[in-house]
């Protein structure tokens, strides 16, 4: 296991109330597999990704433990944690032009992941920004090294963002929701460059996001977040193609546009998700739930194995129920 | 790229500890100051008394007395509606005026709109003082002047801000929404676009009224404003003057009090912003 | 690389320069003079204000001196005889005097210098302008005629500073405006060193000077300017300045009082708050309502701002000034019946007028403060307006005003006469509220033809009483002039007509 | 007679001081048929936005006529297009940013009965009220602000204001794409029931082949200005004949593509272009893996192509490309890749 | 490219500068006062008056002397003192040294105080730190800048002693000999540290009073830029980097915040220039304010002219210089004035 989550909460002080954003999940993260964390906006899975960099924000309190590679993350001062970030975990982020500081030449800052931990001199590591441009696929990587980010193209600036994250070599690469502002066809680019250079650096990904067909195109395990609380967590193949818990199974349909006749209405989760300080009593989904019944509202579902996944649901869809019939 | 779905509750800002209070107890007070001087004032403000002539503060006269033998502190009471209210006059009117005109050349045609711009580049240009000092002197002494010579290089500001906000609000989708509503160019402006340039305003105006004290109270120190024996603040320090080492109470209330009064705006106009930003 | 040069050059200045150049000469023989203003010029024949004297008073000499303390009494300087007969006087020139740049002292300068300043006609010329013509009779004795007959000359000539003729005719295209402006030469006790604009002047002390120096004279002269009366205060206080003209009152008292300091009292015209009221302009024109501002004014009320220091005035000639008819006339007091009585006559009740106040003289201001709490017992209002003086002068004159108030600048030491050109005559710069009466205008004419002292007193007693009776101006307080002086130093006379004007040469520190 | 006629429209920006002006929309023609919906699909930069907003009239067209009902309304004033407006509303990507929030949902809902003059009185809250559970918000506090609801909830508000005055076509701008994947498909649902209920037209713009693919009744592909293929939404997502089209598909990820084995997408290299810098000829050639000479010099024009009821611009199309599309097609159902 | 821009902002320097010329010469000649009364003196007869206002031209028709104003203006000549009796340009050429120096210290040091400052609060926004500063900034700018003057002198003058009153130098010692004007300048180039020392006593004071004053604004607006800053997403990517906090805030928020901080100082300026006026008087500080303010104690309207225009040209020139330098900070801002 190259990373280990047990019992991890953080939340936030408002106006006095301590309001609990993620509330005691726990998961494992092997080595050389990509793990992707689903859920929709306030479900707690950026904050997750990021504290596992030790970045969640400085206002934030945190509990349970976080261990990567052996070594616990959470309550560790900031210049150690510093000392990973680069070398061990690299990060990716949404938007990659905000992302990259508009002010220097994007060679110059891949370079500095380097220079700043002491890897490479300053004309070493301009080197191997370069190379680093190169892996990344970019054609004539000399001429984007001295390039600012806004002279370069949307895709470009994803694929210099992976050089910086990667440069310095890290184990674990933590993408949140790398794709989500691209276009499709770059996106798809994206994808398949992302598969290439964990097949040849191995790394460890964690990946961040909603969008159902890039986690049906990359993912080994899924974690599945709602409102704070894991929903599912399991071998992706038994969370995509036959969903137990009702909330990913009604993602998984919802998300099934091109199976649905045209025109005929979709199968869709009524209601919106809870925010922050108003999540449900009970199991968090059974406002919306299908399934929902009066234990539902009141018990909180422990998390227990259910076939190859780990869910929490008092009442999981039984049968292993292929994807077309899970459509109600 | 999802928007946040939690509900966003309008939160107040939170007064930074006891100084926000204290603002507005100074707001209460110098408000009672204007409306209801002869109600606050132990004493004439005008009328000489020569026997308590440079009286250093006492439980009569709480700050003292001038020259002449008057109270500084009632002084001071009565001329919070000179000065402030010239400051307040200056910063309403300079706002009423570049709020329009800042609407007009925001939603006008570019050439227009440049030529409109232009016109306030070139009061940007001018050194403010320096203008402020032309034109006072031109038009003649007095508070009145002072008032029309900080407008006329005051409103610009409001001309620029407000301009730059209603070319910002023009190409947000609400307006664009409103217009394929087919709701006419007037009624855009008036309900879609004023009233959030009027937030920015507000906390503009707010914290300019603390700058418009210090500066009406600077050009009746330099002499171009209020004339003796109108207690204006700025004025009573031009007085005060050459009893410096003699009567330091008489230099230093009428100064506190445009401290007092310009943080208070300051710190108003900061809660504002705050709760705005919220 | 850049950097590293600049470095070097300056190191490499510092050790050059600390050779040649030391600000920190210890120099204790400097006097320090704080000056309420930067002189326009310092040519004498335009200078016109005090800090503009003070330059030209310490670098020339005139022909007679006078003494500070009996203005009539007049004394040797670069003339050491004098005499009167009919409209010619003659004048006897002291022997051995030289200018600053070497040059002899002779009747030509004298000639040169007066006529001069008729043709230029500023400054201090309204004091010689019943000059007909000067004649040089030989190096030593110069002759001068007048219009008409006049006792006054030679202690008008007090104030009239002289200049080389050399240099009048070296500049002789403007007269030597240009040149006089910023330069000088004369053959008086201080020598002109420079003048840093802004700043100060500097003058050195001509051991050649043929008058004599007190005992520990200062070498070194510099005449700051400190245009801010409460910098003036303070550093005085602070001992940056060793004297400082126009300090407040309040100033001035509580410094002279203080340890190391001492008060030097003494009579002056210049701080005299008078209000004028103008005569073309209702309602000052009505003489009734005159009066009863003059009668309704708080006189009690200036007395106390000077802290008692100060008398009521009676009429236009100061008590002290020689011949003055000050003493016989009448005591003017607050009569606030007689005032309504008048105001009532006058029937001008709840009138409004507007008081021009020349801005930078406290006293001023408080005096106009004081007329308008007196007027408002008479329902009378009045708008005070504090302007420069050019403004503020310019409004009454121009009918824009209805009063004014006014020091009094009469530059010689004994000429009563001087009193009424400027203030009262048709035409006086000074005649602010434009008053006119001709009985007045013939007897000021004639009063310098007369020889008898107390045919004058009498005719001059006639003139104040006209100029009293018209009501045309409230004397609100003749004040005391009070300078403070620090113990260290000695030697500082106030001169009557100058407010405060150093005699750098009687200076001395103990 | 169609509803809303695009004829040859350009739009070109001038930019300011001196910079190159960019032609947002270069000729495009589109109809829009009563009852009919419309799917506009592209990338980023490709012009959609700016056509929808051509089509609303809230930018004037450069070249080219814009006509409604078969009036011609290019050159219409405001105070001309308000009764064409009660007929033509719009929807726009953002709910929240989209509606004033310092209005109450009571004020922005009855805004449109303001602008055009509907005098309802008190039944004006009735109204109101039947609007709003009409789009799924039965029982909402009317007097609270936008910011106060959550985005789906703003997105039905939007909605529900845009059917005030009983519109014949809503144009709408990338109505899903900021919201979260289970609203998505309750904003689509909602759109199509209106649609079954009402008869009512849509243009709807989106960068989602999904959801275009799901709702219109034809689609058409613009890319860089141009529409470059146009045709029945069956045709187009079952048998695309532009490559470029067909990259779109294939490139999109979808759950159903986890279920093919040996399918290999079609991979666009670069960027799309600027529209400041139009390569020559076809627009796409510097993309296209099929691209040859010809692509590179002359401007394929978009033609129907025999055999089919789709419109394309590619000088290959069918022919070369006919195929593939299929292929694409059949990928994306989610059916075996006849190999 | 760029010197067609320069050249547009020349142009349009020049109409600024044509402009105030053209407002403070009418404003103020409409002012009802003579000068040539104070030119003659007090006891100066009218037709002496006379004579010296047809000297100096005040007798011509307004326009007339306009005219040869403008055309003056044009070579260079900005007319002749009344006050001085000196041509305006030999005054300022005296005075405006004093100034800079005066204006040059309060801007560095304005700059460096007003930024530190903006540091230490942006580390915390909300924090203690933050919270005193803003309050300790604002009651600053609270103040009126000639009340703070008198009581720094008050303070540090009067009561401690430890500086001097006003003035640039030591009155009894001989300041440095004359070659920049700059009197930090020219007594290191003597050689003289003492002077050097003096002179930077002499301008505490008043470089103090105008810093205080202007401080609020410039704190607040570098500390609202440097807080914008760092909640951008690079500042993530930087910690995501493992970048120290003093490494991400000087070597990308830093250069980032640059920008807003050069306009909202370029504002600032302005304001500077005007309080330089205030700060002169009461410091008796010999530079153009004190001269104009003097002057316009006279209507003598050349030297107020002049300094309108002295002081606008500083400003056109310092914005074009801002304007220059944004494309150096920022590379986003390619084409200079787009």
């Amino acid at each position: 296991m190259i990373l280990s989550v047990r019992d991890f909460a953080i939340g936030f002080q408002r106006e006095g109330q301590n309001l609990v954003a993620v509330d005691g999940i726990s998961f494992d993260v092997a080595e050389g597999e990509t793990f992707v964390i689903i859920g929709e906006s306030g479900s707690g899975k950026s904050l997750t990704g990021m504290s596992i960099a030790g970045l969640q924000p400085p206002t934030a309190f945190v509990s349970g433990s976080i261990r990567f590679k052996d070594r616990e993350m959470l309550k560790r001062p900031d210049a150690e944690l510093r000392k990973l970030r680069g070398p061990e975990i690299g990060l990716i982020y949404q938007d990659p032009l905000s992302s990259l500081n508009p002010v220097w030449p994007v060679g110059d800052q891949i370079a500095e992941t380097l220079t700043a931990h002491g890897l490479a001199s300053r004309a070493e590591a301009r080197k191997r920004a370069v190379e680093m441009l190169e892996r990344v696929r970019i054609p004539d990587p000399r001429r984007v090294a001295s390039a600012y980010p806004h002279e370069i193209s949307g895709g470009m600036r994803q694929r210099a963002m992976i050089a910086m994250a990667l440069a310095a070599g890290p184990s674990l690469l933590i993408a949140d929701e790398p794709t989500t502002a691209l276009d499709v066809t770059i996106k798809a680019q994206m994808l398949e460059l992302l598969a290439e250079l964990k097949r040849e650096l191995s790394l460890t990904i964690i990946l961040i996001t909603h969008d159902m067909g890039v986690v049906a195109e990359v993912a080994d395990r899924i974690l599945v977040l709602y409102a704070g609380r894991i929903a599912e967590v399991g071998p992706a193949d038994a969370i995509m193609l036959q969903p137990s818990h009702p909330y990913t199974a009604a993602l998984m349909t919802s998300a099934m546009i091109s199976q649905t006749p045209a025109k005929q209405d979709l199968n869709a989760i009524v209601g919106g998700a809870p925010g922050l300080g108003a999540f449900p009593a009970g199991c968090r989904f059974h406002p919306r739930c299908p399934r929902a019944q009066d234990d539902c509202k009141v018990i909180e579902p422990p998390r227990r194995k259910f076939g190859s996944v780990e869910l929490a649901c008092h009442h999981p869809i039984e049968a292993a129920m292929p994807l077309e019939t899970a459509r109600s | 790229m999802s928007i946040s779905t939690q509900p966003t509750r309008r939160t107040i800002a939170r007064p930074k500890g006891v100084l926000l209070p204290l603002a507005l107890l100074v707001l209460v007070i110098l408000a009672a100051f204007t409306l209801l001087p002869g109600l606050i004032a132990p004493h004439d403000p005008i009328a000489l008394a020569m026997a308590d002539r440079l009286k250093p503060p006492s439980l009569t006269h709480i700050f003292g007395t001038d020259e002449g033998g008057r109270d500084v502190f009632s002084r001071i009471v009565y001329g919070t509606r000179y000065s402030l209210g010239v400051a307040i006059a200056i910063v309403f009117a300079s706002a009423l005026f570049g709020v329009i005109y800042g609407a007009v050349s925001g939603m006008a045609r570019q050439g227009i709109d440049n030529l409109m711009m232009r016109i306030v580049d070139l009061f940007f240009g001018f050194p403010a003082l320096v203008l402020a000092l032309a034109v006072a002197a031109s038009i003649g002494r007095g508070l009145d002047s002072v008032a029309l010579s900080l407008a006329i290089i005051w409103w610009p500001g409001y001309a620029r801000l407000v301009r730059g906000e209603v070319l910002r609000l023009r190409e947000r989708p609400h307006v664009e929404a409103a217009r394929a509503l087919g709701v006419s160019e007037m009624t855009i402006l008036r309900r879609h676009i004023i009233p959030f340039v009027v937030q920015e305003v507000n906390v503009r105006v707010t914290t300019d009224i603390g700058y418009a004290l210090v500066a009406v109270t600077a050009l009746s120190f330099l002499g171009l404003g209020a004339n003796s024996p109108t207690p204006e603040w700025g004025l009573l320090i031009r007085d005060s003057r050459p009893y410096f080492g003699s009567a330091w109470w008489y230099l230093v209330f009428p100064g506190t009090m445009i401290m007092l009064t310009a943080t208070a705006f300051s710190l108003i106009g900061d809660a504002l912003a705050s709760r705005r930003a919220a | 690389m850049k950097l590293r040069n600049g470095i070097l050059g300056l190191a490499l200045g510092l050790l050059m320069g600390g050779v040649s150049y030391s600000a920190f000469a210890d120099d204790a023989s400097t006097f320090v003079y704080a000056d309420a203003g930067e002189p326009s010029t310092i040519d004498p024949a335009k200078a016109n204000v005090n800090w503009e004297f003070t330059v030209t008073r310490n670098i020339y000499d005139r022909l007679v001196d006078f003494d500070l303390d009996d203005p009539s009494k007049l004394l040797p300087a670069l003339a050491t005889e004098w005499k009167q007969d009919g409209k010619v006087w003659t004048f006897k020139l002291r022997d051995g005097v030289t200018f600053h740049d070497g040059t002899a002292f002779d009747a030509n300068d004298v000639k040169a210098t007066l006529d001069r300043l008729l043709k230029i006609g500023q400054g201090q010329s309204y004091l010689v302008d019943d000059i007909a013509s000067v004649t040089v009779v030989d190096p030593k004795t110069v002759k001068i005629e007048t219009k008409a007959p006049t006792v006054f000359l030679a202690s008008n000539l007090s104030r009239i500073e002289m200049l080389s003729d050399e240099d009048i005719a070296k500049h002789k295209d403007d007269l030597g405006q240009a040149w006089f402006n910023e330069n000088a030469n004369g053959t008086g006790p201080y020598e002109f060193v420079s003048w840093t604009r802004g700043t100060q002047i500097e003058l050195k002390r001509n051991d050649k000077w043929w008058g004599k120096f007190p005992e520990k004279p200062f070498d070194r002269v510099l005449d700051r300017f400190v245009t801010d009366g409460a910098n003036r205060a303070r550093g005085l206080e602070g001992g940056e300045f060793d004297l400082a003209n126009f300090v407040p009152l309040d100033e001035a008292l509580r410094i002279g009082t203080s340890s190391g300091f001492h008060l030097v009292e003494g009579n002056n015209l210049w701080a005299w708050p008078a209000i004028y009221l103008n005569m073309d302009l209702a309602p000052t024109n009505n003489k009734d309502f005159r009066e009863a501002l003059v009668k309704a004014f708080d006189y009690n009320a200036m007395v106390q701002s000077f802290q008692g220091k100060a008398e009521v005035g009676r009429g236009p000639v100061p008590s002290w000034f020689p011949g003055s008819p000050e003493k016989e006339e009448v005591e003017i007091k607050t009569d606030l019946d007689g005032a309504k009585a008048a105001l009532a006559k006058s029937g001008l009740a709840n009138a409004k007028m507007k008081c021009s106040v020349p801005a930078g003289f406290p006293e001023f201001r408080f005096a106009a403060t004081v007329l308008q709490s007196s007027a408002q017992q008479l329902g009378v209002t009045v708008e005070i307006e504090e302007q420069p003086f050019v403004e503020a002068i310019t409004a009454i004159k121009s009918d824009r005003s209805n009063c004014f108030v006014l020091g009094n600048a009469n530059l010689s030491p004994s000429d009563a006469t001087k009193f009424f050109s400027a203030h009262y005559l048709k035409g006086g710069f000074y005649n602010s509220g434009k008053f006119f009466d001709q009985t007045l205008q013939d007897l000021v004419a004639k009063l310098p033809t007369i020889s008898d002292a107390a045919e004058r007193g009498k005719l001059l007693k006639q003139a104040a009483d006209i100029v009293v009776n018209s009501h045309y101006i409230i004397w609100t307080a003749r004040p005391k002039t009070v300078v403070p002086e620090p113990d260290r130093i000695g030697g500082y006379r106030i001169d009557p007509a100058e407010y405060i004007n150093a005699r750098f040469w009687e200076m001395y520190s103990k | 007679m169609a509803l809303l006629e695009l004829d040859a429209v350009s739009k070109t920006f001038s930019q300011r001081r001196g910079g190159r002006a960019v032609q947002a929309v270069a000729g495009v023609s589109l109809t829009v048929g009563k009852g009919e919906t419309l799917g506009l699909v592209g990338e980023s930069g490709c012009g959609k936005s700016t056509l929808a907003r051509l089509a609303l009239k809230l930018v004037d067209v450069t070249d080219g006529r814009v006509r409604f009902d078969g009036v011609d309304v290019t050159g219409f004033a405001s105070r001309r297009m308000l009764p064409i407006r009660r007929r033509l509303q719009a929807v726009f990507q953002d709910p929240l940013a989209s509606l004033n929030a310092r209005m109450t949902i009571a004020e922005v809902m009855r805004e449109p009965f303001d602008t055009h003059g509907v005098k309802l009185g008190a039944e004006l809250e009735t109204r109101i009220r039947e609007l709003l559970s009409f789009v799924g918000l039965e029982n909402i506090d009317i007097r609270k602000l936008p910011g106060q609801f959550s985005g789906g909830q703003l997105q039905r508000i939007a909605i529900a204001r845009a059917l005030a005055l009983e519109p014949e076509i809503i144009v709408a701008d990338e109505p899903t794409s900021a919201l979260d994947p289970s609203i998505q498909a309750q904003i689509v649902n909602l759109m199509l029931q209106i649609q079954r209920k009402r008869g009512i037209s849509y243009l709807i713009i989106s960068h989602d082949l999904d959801v275009i693919g799901h709702v219109a009744d034809r689609i058409a592909v613009m890319y860089l200005g141009i529409i470059i293929e146009q045709g029945t939404a069956d045709a187009i997502m079952q048998r695309p004949l532009h490559p470029y089209t067909q990259a779109l598909l294939s490139a999109a990820p979808t759950l159903a593509a986890r279920r093919q084995v040996g399918w290999k997408r079609i991979m666009l290299t670069g960027d799309p272009p600027n529209p400041a810098d139009v390569p020559s000829g076809c627009r796409f050639h510097p993309r296209c893996h099929l691209a040859r000479d010809i692509c590179r010099e002359k401007v394929p024009p978009l033609r129907a192509t025999p055999g089919t009821s789709q419109m394309v611009a590619c000088h290959l199309a069918p022919d070369e490309t006919a195929q593939a599309g299929a292929e694409v097609g059949r990928a994306r159902r989610g059916l075996a890749v006849a190999s | 490219m760029v010197i067609a821009f320069l050249l547009k902002r020349l142009v349009w320097g020049l109409v600024v500068l044509i402009a105030v010329a053209v407002i403070t010469f009418f404003l103020s000649r409409v002012v009802p006062a003579d000068p040539a009364a104070f030119l003659a003196g007090q006891n100066a007869s009218e037709e002496t008056v006379q004579r010296i206002r047809v000297e100096h031209g005040l007798d011509r028709p307004l326009p007339e002397q306009f005219a040869s104003y403008m055309i003056g203006l044009a070579k260079g000549d900005l007319g002749e003192s009344i006050r001085t009796r000196r041509s305006v340009s030999t005054d300022l050429k005296q005075y405006l040294p004093a100034t800079l120096e005066l204006l040059i210290v309060s801007f560095v040091l304005y700059l460096a105080v007003s930024f530190s400052l903006a540091v230490l609060a942006a580390r915390r926004p909300g924090g203690a730190v933050d919270g005193a500063i803003r309050l300790v900034t604002m009651v600053g700018t609270g103040i009126p800048v000639f009340w703070l003057g008198m009581t720094l002198q008050f303070f540090f003058f009067y009561k401690l002693h430890w500086l001097p009153l006003g003035a640039r130098f030591p009155i009894r010692e001989t300041a440095p000999p004359v070659v920049s004007g700059f009197l930090l300048v020219d007594s290191l180039l003597a050689g003289s540290l003492s002077a050097f020392l003096a002179s930077l006593k002499h301008l505490t004071l008043p470089a103090a009073t105008i810093v205080v004053n202007l401080l609020a604004v410039g704190t607040r607006l570098s500390r609202a830029a440097l807080i914008q800053e760092q909640s951008r997403l690079y500042v993530r990517t930087a910690r995501g980097k493992g970048l120290s906090p003093n490494r991400i805030l000087f070597k990308h928020i830093l250069r980032n915040a640059l920008s807003p901080i050069l306009t909202a100082t370029t504002m600032q300026f302005g304001y500077m220039i005007s309080w330089v006026i205030l700060v002169e008087v009461i410091f008796d500080w010999p530079g153009i304010g004190l001269y104009a303010y003097q002057s316009f104690q006279v209507f003598d309207y050349s030297p107020v002219i002049a300094l309108a225009i002295v002081s606008t040209a500083g400003f056109v020139i310092i914005n074009l210089v801002m304007d220059l330098l944004y494309p150096v900070i920022d590379p986003r801002v390619q084409s200079v004035g787009s």
